[in-house]
């Protein structure tokens, strides 16, 4: 996830607390999202008597799949709010968009 | 929930707030229902894309959980003017 | 909810901090209890295989008791606490109290 | 968890904060009682009011959360001295 | 929990935001750990048919060991991160460090 | 995530606030880390100690969390790059 890209559309100036905001809140959002993922398929994937500390085989292959099915759920409920115009007041700056981060 | 006590300047305050708060609990509850919908409608991990079956769940779990939450607050409205009514007595 | 009442208590005046900060703790708290009571209810009442997106007629009077007993339940805690003596501190100002909002 | 290495002015600063976390803790700990015993006690949707086992059901449970706090609390003190003191040794 | 010790290194004076703030972080995690610890031993020791609203012999002495077991699994989590060297960026001053509070 | 639209200042006010979050989300990690594998791994509470088993399941799950979360991290930051490359086009 590479936070800062190369271009500066703005020159080197004071800060804008608005803007900070918003991309603090976008952060947080990711971050949230994360949490939920990571738990979300470790409910899925991980067998929980812990008998070895290493990802098995079949762990990893499920864990691939399960983060692609959760982008896809997430893209998935992102265009069903943003077309019931629940998304109105959504979709903050920074080239944010409902279903990608 | 009563704000009358506050004074004109701080109402307005409050709604600025209010406004940002709303934003954010949008986002809470995208990603809840993303969560809550993945969990109950995914269980297939043969393959790294949805099946249609499960693209269906989604779609009926994300109408649901709106309709389920705009119900809820409706009732939460009512008890809650009830409520207020009540103590006001 | 009606957040805002006629009524104006105070003249049109400078923001006192500790006022706003305490408003906000009771916009937080609701908020809270709110989304307890949405994820409550969606658990008592809502079959989890989504084979349609309507809430059906079973859901719906179930989602309308829910709320109804959710209610009585925050009411009856409230009380217990109160009379525990464990809210001395509690009821902020602005009308509220334990077992409403 | 140790504060002396806070000056007196940082100390009194803490301690405001911490009461008002305290507020916030409390209404976070009721929700959760809340929340808690309607889940273990309600479960009967055939009408909207408390029947009188699911009442005594949650007067039972809002009792029993706050002694399991309390004594979850005592023996976190009790460890928690514990540690420091094996800490400092 | 004694917040405060008796000694004060430093002498009386002005506010250093950085070390309030960590402070601030340190009460925010123990507060999280003590919710998680009362929230686990709950579901470990507690009987949720709630025939009786005090605790019984066998809910207390499971609580006292729950904790017990609770701050043994906190040490050994907090030893193999710090041993991992994920610990890298943490214990902040004040005497905290991995496994205590 | 892309805070190109912000200007040097800012992103550097903005990556000051990300090092103080990124020790939040450690503490988090490692409170979660503690929950989950007590949850568990600890079943008896005949005993105020672990058991070696209890030991050994509390390592190996700390263990695979890790590994688990630094692979869904891995995949997270794969399907991002590839959902905003989509996007630019």
């Amino acid at each position: 996830m590479s936070l800062f890209g190369g271009r500066s559309p703005q020159p080197t100036g004071s800060i804008n607390p608005e803007r900070v905001e918003m991309a603090l809140q976008e952060l947080d959002m990711i971050t949230d999202v994360f949490n939920k993922l990571v738990s979300s398929c470790h409910a899925k994937c991980i067998n929980t008597r812990y008998a070895e500390g290493d990802l098995n085989k079949g762990e990893s292959v499920c864990i691939d799949r399960c983060v692609s099915k959760f982008f896809e759920v997430n893209k998935k409920v992102g265009e069903k709010l943003q077309a019931l115009g629940a998304g109105a007041a959504a979709s903050p700056g920074g080239g944010s968009s409902f279903g990608s981060f | 929930m009563d704000f009358s006590s506050l004074n004109p300047a701080e109402q307005a305050h409050m709604t600025k707030i209010i406004e940002k708060k709303q934003m954010q609990d949008f986002m809470r509850m995208y990603s809840n229902i993303v969560e809550r919908c993945f969990t109950s409608c995914c269980n297939d991990f043969t393959s790294k894309t949805l099946s249609s079956k499960e693209e269906g769940c989604v779609s009926n779990c994300t109408d649901k959980w709106l309709k389920h939450s705009e119900r809820v607050g409706a009732r939460f409205a009512e008890q809650n003017a009830e409520a207020m009514n009540a103590a006001s007595k």
